[in-house]
């Protein structure tokens, strides 16, 4: 029931009649106990029972009335007894505090407590009205309804693809490059082989009486890489020659003419 | 036969017809292509201002729904709208009309514990989102409300929440301890205290 | 803003909105309690003909659509601008030089695999086609370049494309150890050498 009346915003004119209803009172105290979470709450219910501005209730009132309903909860329901007796044991010093010679009184004082008692109420109110109000609005879902059967937007991405002229022959380049078997091709050389020059040589010496220098055996007018050949091959041809004690070599100075001629039998 | 709109005005009430969500402006002008859509959006409003479907702006998204006084023609014999608990709808408009709002100062409001489940209840239901921490001991969670809370409840804005001037101007929405802070600095001796005190409260804020 | 509705075309126009599928006269008729809708219906179709959604009927059954002329609103295609991937550059020169050629063809030539998404880009860009079968046991698909090919590269026909004996003149066709050895090589007469194997070998990077 306490629900109903908050979601419909009537708790707000006073026109509610509080906990107790129609019933008698502790009965419906008792069975409304489920609705409420708490002491404010349950002073917010007590407060809007008097039918007066928050702004102008009597806490003295207040207490009383809420003490007086711990007092008959506790036989009922003893579970709730913790919670609620943090804030009836509050509001009975706060009671006997408003009871006291105001000069009597401890800081902070009654005023302070009652005042402060007072402003959280109205806070609580003003949330539970605005509550109210909020439920009670067009909601979608329920009062308003979107398209029931939308189509829905789909954005399909694509790719739009891109390639430099310079990146495609390239890269063809390169596959060229990668694919293409290599090839050594040893160019046709005209050489003078160690046979041939060992032949030549130890032919010409056969016939020579002195000392030859060893260029004297090369070919006269050869090409210069036979040359170069050649005179790789007769020097090879030399040194066999003088191993096998067929021929003397002499040599004046490093990097010198090199002399070649027949061992003496 | 109403006179044809422009193509432009076309495209965004079909856009928004076919959406599958409420769409901001700029979602709208994106999937158009960039246009500017803000005229044919207030074009829309207005033509559709007095039909069975309007067109209409919650938290800067734009959508279209029934027409609010078709209510009673349209309401679904199956209730599937989650109904909340006291709990539940009271947090919802603290938080509302406080955000950011820390769970301690729901607590403080509604003078009692908030389970667990009832934070929960609103998450689920996307009109509450984790706003982030509040910058003081403890970087308590703050707790806000969310653009589908303003479609939900048919808000533009929050500042279309029911009477919320009112409460601001009643200082209903500063914390206890400010008004009391302002409220007990003049020293008053009088009996008549406590309503003068609230009364010039409510002039003050 | 039009004329306003009657009370009953709205309501038809708030039922068809909301209805989850498309709604025969006879249930939005009993959906609002009996009355006659016909005309309703008629009236709404008229008054959405020029707009940007539809109230049409099919097969009896009456819904709201997105207007035919604005369907390509409810599928946009966004594009992203992506550059080729090193493989699929090489395809498409292999492809472009070699026309037609089959998959097994350009393996063979790059040297590795080609993945299959490689030549489904290649699609995709519109830049290579399928040119039939090449008459071999297997008939492999064969595959050539397209207009939109020579169009996006700036070429009048496949024969602009540079010649083997142009790219080894401009270098891209240097094998990377030569290159290397110029520039490793101490012995070679003059700077020079050094600072044109460094040019040519930019290019070839």
């Amino acid at each position: 029931m306490s629900e109903e009346l908050i979601l419909t915003g009537e708790a707000l004119d006073g026109a509610w009649h509080g906990p107790a209803g129609a019933a008698g009172e502790d009965e419906a105290l008792y069975l409304e106990l489920d609705g409420w979470e708490g002491p404010l709450d349950l002073l917010l219910d007590l407060a809007r029972r008097q039918k007066v501005d928050l702004r102008r209730i009597s806490i003295l009132d207040l207490v009383d009335q809420y003490l007086g309903y711990i007092d008959s909860v506790q036989a009922l329901r003893l579970e709730l007894a913790a919670d609620y007796l943090v804030m009836a044991a509050w509001l009975a010093y706060l009671k006997s505090s408003l009871l006291l010679p105001r000069e009597e009184q401890e800081e902070p004082s009654a005023e302070e407590l009652a005042l402060r008692l007072q402003l959280r109420l109205q806070r609580l109110a003003a949330m539970r009205e605005s509550a109210g109000r909020l439920m009670g609005r067009d909601r979608l879902g329920r009062d308003c309804f979107r398209r029931g059967a939308p189509e829905g937007l789909r954005v399909d991405r694509k790719n739009r693809w891109t390639c430099e002229w310079f990146d495609l022959v390239q890269a063809y380049g390169q596959v060229k490059l990668r694919s293409t078997p290599v090839v050594h091709m040893v160019r046709d050389r005209m050489v003078m082989t160690l046979d041939s020059a060992l032949a030549r040589v130890s032919s010409m010496l056969g016939v020579a009486l002195d000392w030859m220098e060893l260029r004297d055996f090369l070919p006269a007018h050869a090409d210069p890489r036979l040359r170069r050949s050649a005179l790789a091959s007769s020097f090879v041809a030399a040194l066999e020659l003088a191993r096998l004690g067929k021929a003397e070599m002499v040599q004046d100075e490093c990097f010198g003419p090199l002399h070649l001629r027949k061992t003496a039998a | 036969m109403s006179e044809a709109p422009d193509d432009l005005v076309r495209a965004v009430e079909a856009t928004l017809f076919a959406a599958e969500a409420p769409m901001s402006a700029e979602a709208i002008s994106a999937h158009l292509g960039g246009a500017d859509v803000t005229g044919a959006l207030q074009a829309l409003a207005l033509h559709y201002a007095c039909r069975g479907v309007a067109v209409v702006e919650r938290g800067g998204r734009w959508h279209f729904q029934t027409a609010p006084d078709l209510a009673h023609l349209l309401r679904r014999e199956r209730e599937d709208l989650r109904k909340l608990s006291r709990a539940a709808t009271e947090t919802l408009a603290i938080i509302a009309y406080h955000e950011p709002v820390s769970r301690a100062e729901i607590e403080a409001i509604r003078g009692v514990q908030t389970a667990k489940g009832t934070l929960d209840v609103l998450l689920e239901a996307g009109w509450v989102r984790v706003a982030g921490r509040r910058e003081v001991p403890g970087r308590p969670v703050i707790f806000a409300t969310t653009p589908d809370f303003l479609s939900h409840f048919g808000l533009a804005t929050r500042k279309d929440l029911p009477g919320i001037d009112e409460l601001r101007a009643a200082g209903l929405l500063d914390p206890v301890e400010d008004t009391l802070a302002a409220l007990m600095s003049p020293v008053e001796k009088d009996d008549e205290i406590r309503s003068d005190a609230l009364a010039s409260g409510d002039e003050s804020a």
